[in-house]
């Protein structure tokens, strides 16, 4: 364990941690106060801030080579919440400090106010939403407070359920409600854990929590109510149900921002709490159960995705099937290649968070564009706008696996640690996860890339096109991630599974 | 003696409590109302009852909460029971 | 002096008890829904004010006691309200509501 | 067994019946009806277990808020022959359900019984370092000092719960004032009781939140109750629901986190720390913030139970 008697005295620095959390928190307030036109302003200039704060906090980290650590109040842990960054979390804000800015770029014209400055409905509410989103993932990303964390998953669902509805058609009512459900039900059964863990060891800090976890009764009830609860939130299979239409039914901006970042924030908490909070817990049974899960959710994932007749709708039934992915950690994180397995669910996190959202927002120029997005009307488009299909092609390739990708980086570190690990059986689910993915991509492609230009009601503008370029790109460059890059996302790695024996 | 403002107080919930599990099938909506007014004032009961066997504080403040709102749902009862969607035709006729 | 009044706490409580058997019995006995909101007020007016009665006595303060009038104060106002409303709605729209 | 394990065990059992009650009740307005007699059920227990300020939360939100809330959804399905949740649910899943639902409850009583009776608590350290807040509520401390950070954000939730809830109307609804337009006959005996009772309640919502700082109740609790008397005031038709649009109710909507935010903010200038509060001033600091945070809870909740704004905003 890398947190030693630092665990609570705050590091140089620590005081920054405070800032990504509190700064979007003042852009919800003051947006939705001053209302109007100022919502989008406020949102697009702290973004370039938040960037900022998330750059400074990972170059404090890789120069001490120590997760940094805030306490706020003046009131240690166990009385008090203590905020810690490590290389993940550090990793996971700078990706939402730059995904975040690149969905905002490609709204501003969906969600503009009028020149005469009068309020809308869906811009306030986007504008503000989205940084409510910010703030919730940062404090996820850097709580060190399990009830803490339940407050962002709270924070995370208030801002992302409206998003899903914003349109205002009734399935999307529906969708969102049914999200809605999901995600109340998930928080609920996290709270359960957390105030079963505070019952049996009275703290609810994550570091001083792991020190006095033993497997007995109550940690293992908890333990599976907060997975339970995460796991809806997150959409494993068989969860899922309610992914695929909050994610098609949003407006694309908001897309790109759920399936790119807000499942994976409830990811995160997975991995912190098996990680963090329960390496003492043996891990291989659980492990296994969340790796077959995730299993079945690349296979059935893919396999509903081939059988979608919308875009959109095939993009979101991937993210069910990308998610599968994530878990194949769990049952590797204890081992020699234990570290190769976690850069690899990291990667793949990272990676997919970009493509999708490359992808989602390709979609969205696509039936703007189009007018609509039947997968069997898209004959021909391809010749129509080709750098809003390059984006979503080189989005593909990363959920493929194909190289150069980040999902390729991904997913051969996976790979090799189920290998090397002896677990041959998720390299097999793999390699047939990729092979459906570029089933479904191809019924996307194939016919995209042939056959006449059709008539576009309004070609795609340039800029938005290269936002999603850009993103897709990311997911790309991520393949040429020096190793320096997986050095950084070990500091502060504690190893799962019995790592006390 | 606190045991005898106990025993009330648990005899007194029971009784309300009967009430509302017997009006289970209604036979109406202001039937089920009624025994939630009821059960609402007994609840108030036994609390005074409770903090006075027990000497519990800060007890008075809660009785006093719910006597502030004891009205509140039959209220809310009515006034969603006469929504705007079917105006009166007959305003002027209340009978 | 206090057998006395532990006396009359036991009498006045025991009558609050039995005004709130007898609110409930009216309630599941009688046969429509104005007679059976007439049992309900009994309760409430009667059956908590019998109670407040039998443990005025054994308020720790003066300002305890008054605070025992004033919640049977806003039940009495809570629920003269609430029969009159419930009453009103009955007649309007038929018992069925 | 005492008196008083029997009442226990009673109410223990009174709670159970409520919940089944409430869960096989016919239709959602009895259901309703169970839900807010279930709340009533459960301030009692909260003071069986001396948890009185949980008990004064659930007794203002259960009874008021929520339960005006839960009567005008059910009231508004009314004219629907059954929710869509339930064409939805077979036999199978709904057996399945309650075999889950089982299954977890089991669970968690055994593991209840399991734990110690005597289990670890930050109680004591939480008196020891009330002190240095100036309170005599350790509740309170908890809430606006040792863990403010996460009442703070609690207040954004409050904030991005109404944003959701009028991100529901229709466009051209849009900053106009919430709930929908009554006929214009006010109940005449919903009147009067409106205008005897808000004054006396918004006096005992003061009063609520004043002694917070030192007994049981708060801001959340006072807030509560004066949340529940303006409600009253809109039944009663003797006001209006404001406009979405108007600047003071979205000052009045942000005004807490803001402050508690602000405060946190100077925290690290003047203190030393972010949510660090300056030696000596604890208190007086603390009831600052307290004051526009039950200003605050006062506003939302009731819009919240209004509902989207559902008419044509006026200039």
């Amino acid at each position: 364990m890398t947190e030693g008697a630092s665990a609570f005295a705050a590091t140089a620095g620590g005081s920054l941690l405070a800032l990504p959390i509190l700064v979007p928190a003042a852009g919800v307030l003051l947006s939705f106060l001053l209302g109007g036109r100022q919502a989008e302003r406020i949102a697009l200039a702290l973004m370039p801030v938040q960037f900022g704060f998330a750059v400074a906090i990972a170059s404090l980290i890789w120069r001490s080579g120590q997760p940094l650590v805030y306490v706020l109040g003046g009131y240690a842990p166990p009385l008090g919440i203590a905020l810690r960054a490590d290389g993940f979390s550090a990793v996971m804000l700078v990706t939402t400090s730059l995904i975040m800015p690149a969905a905002g770029l490609y709204a501003r014209t969906n969600f503009a106010t009028p020149n005469d400055g009068t309020e809308r409905r869906a811009p306030l509410v986007f504008w503000t939403l989205l940084q409510a989103i910010q703030a919730a993932l940062s404090l996820i990303f850097l709580g060190g407070d399990l009830f803490n964390l339940y407050v962002a998953l709270e924070l995370l669902t208030f801002a992302a359920a409206p998003l899903v509805c914003l349109d205002g058609r009734p399935e999307t009512l529906a969708a969102a409600l049914r999200y809605l459900m999901f995600a109340l039900f998930g928080a609920l059964f996290y709270l359960l854990g957390v105030a079963l863990l505070y019952g049996a060891y009275g703290t609810l800090d994550i570091v001083l929590l792991s020190r006095q976890i033993r497997a007995e009764p109550a940690v293992w009830l908890a333990a599976g109510l907060m997975t339970a609860g995460l796991l809806a939130k997150t959409a494993l299979f068989p969860l899922h149900l309610w992914l695929p239409p909050a994610h098609a039914n949003a407006p694309a901006a908001a897309s790109a921002v759920l399936s790119g970042l807000v499942v994976k924030g409830s990811f995160f908490l997975i991995v912190r709490l098996w990680f963090n909070v329960l390496p003492a817990l043996p891990n291989a049974v659980p492990g296994a159960i969340l790796a077959a899960l995730g299993s079945a959710a690349i296979l059935a994932g893919s396999a509903l995705a081939l059988r979608q007749e919308r875009l959109k709708l095939l993009i979101a039934y991937s993210t069910v099937a990308q998610i599968g992915y994530l878990f194949l950690m769990f049952p590797l994180a204890s081992g020699p290649w234990s570290a190769e397995a976690f850069s690899g669910g990291v990667m793949q996190a990272l990676s997919h968070a970009f493509a999708k959202a490359a992808m989602f927002l390709s979609a969205g120029l696509i039936a703007e564009s189009l007018g609509h997005d039947r997968i069997a009307g898209l004959g021909g488009a391809g010749r129509a706008m080709p750098v809003t299909f390059l984006a979503l092609g080189l989005g593909g390739l990363s959920l493929m696996g194909l190289p150069p990708s980040g999902g390729f980086a991904a997913k051969w570190l996976l790979m090799k640690a189920s290998i090397e690990a002896g677990q041959w059986v998720w390299a097999v689910v793999m390699l047939a996860g990729g092979l459906l993915a570029g089933g479904y991509l191809y019924r996307v492609l194939a016919p995209a890339l042939s056959g006449n230009r059709p008539r576009l009601k309004s070609p795609p503008r340039r800029s938005r096109e290269n936002v999603a370029l850009a993103l897709a790109l990311a997911a790309v460059l991520l393949a040429f991630a020096p190793p320096t890059f997986f050095a950084f996302l070990q500091i502060g790695r504690p190893a799962a599974g019995a790592a006390l024996r | 003696m606190s045991d005898f403002l106990l025993a009330t107080a648990g005899a007194i919930l029971f009784t309300v409590a009967v009430g509302l599990v017997r009006i289970l099938g209604g036979p109406g909506d202001a039937d089920r109302m009624m025994a939630a007014q009821l059960i609402g004032t007994g609840g108030i009961a036994s609390l005074l009852l409770i903090a006075a066997a027990t000497g519990a504080r800060g007890v008075d403040d809660v009785a006093l909460g719910l006597a502030i709102l004891a009205a509140f749902a039959s209220a809310a009862f009515v006034n969603s029971g006469a929504p705007a969607e079917e105006p009166d035709p007959n305003p002027a006729d209340d009978r | 002096m206090s057998l006395a009044l532990d006396l009359f706490s036991i009498a006045a409580i025991s009558a609050g008890v039995f005004f709130f058997l007898a609110g409930t019995v009216g309630l599941l006995r009688f046969p429509d829904a104005l007679s059976r909101l007439h049992a309900l007020t009994k309760a409430d007016n009667l059956g908590l004010g019998l109670i407040v009665l039998g443990l005025l006595p054994r308020a720790e303060s003066l300002l305890a006691a008054l605070m025992l009038v004033a919640i049977w104060a806003l039940v009495q106002l809570a629920g003269a309200t609430a029969a009159q409303l419930i009453g009103r709605a009955v007649r309007r729209k038929g018992p069925a509501i | 067994m005492s008196v008083l394990q029997a009442l226990d065990v009673g109410l223990a059992f009174l709670v159970f019946a409520v919940a089944a009650w409430t869960v096989f009740a016919p239709g959602p307005f009895a259901a309703t009806v169970g839900y807010v007699v279930y709340g009533l059920l459960l301030s009692l227990v909260w003071i069986r277990l001396f948890a009185v300020d949980v008990a004064l939360t659930e007794a203002a939100i259960g009874s008021g808020v929520t339960g005006v809330l839960l009567i005008g959804a059910a009231a508004r399905l009314r004219g629907a022959e059954t929710t869509p949740a339930e064409e939805a649910l077979t036999g199978l899943t709904r057996l399945f359900a309650a075999g889950l639902c089982l299954l977890v409850a089991a669970a968690l009583a055994a593991v209840v019984l399991l734990l110690p009776d005597q289990g670890p608590t930050l109680a004591p350290q939480s008196m020891e370092r009330l002190p240095e807040t100036g309170l005599g509520n350790p509740v309170t401390a908890v809430l606006i000092a040792f863990r403010s950070f996460d009442t703070m954000l609690e207040k954004v939730v409050l904030v991005l719960g109404v944003v959701g809830v009028w991100s529901l109307a229709a466009d051209r609804y849009w900053g106009g004032a919430p709930g929908e337009a009554r006929a214009e006959r006010p109940e005449p005996t919903l009147a009067f009781f409106a205008q005897v009772l808000a004054p006396i309640g918004i006096l005992v919502g003061v009063h609520v939140f004043w002694v917070g700082a030192d007994e049981p109740g708060g801001a959340f609790q006072g807030g509560a109750i004066l949340a529940a008397m303006w409600m009253i005031v809109m039944m009663a038709r003797l006001t209006e629901a404001p406009q979405a649009s108007a600047f003071w109710l979205r000052l009045a909507l942000i005004a807490g986190p803001a402050v508690f935010l602000a405060a946190g903010v100077a925290g690290a200038v003047v203190a030393g720390g972010f949510f660090a509060y300056p030696p000596g001033l604890a208190k007086p600091l603390i009831l600052f913030i307290e004051t526009f945070m039950t200003f605050t809870i006062a506003v939302t909740l009731p819009m919240l139970v209004a509902g989207p704004p559902r008419r044509e905003p006026r200039r």
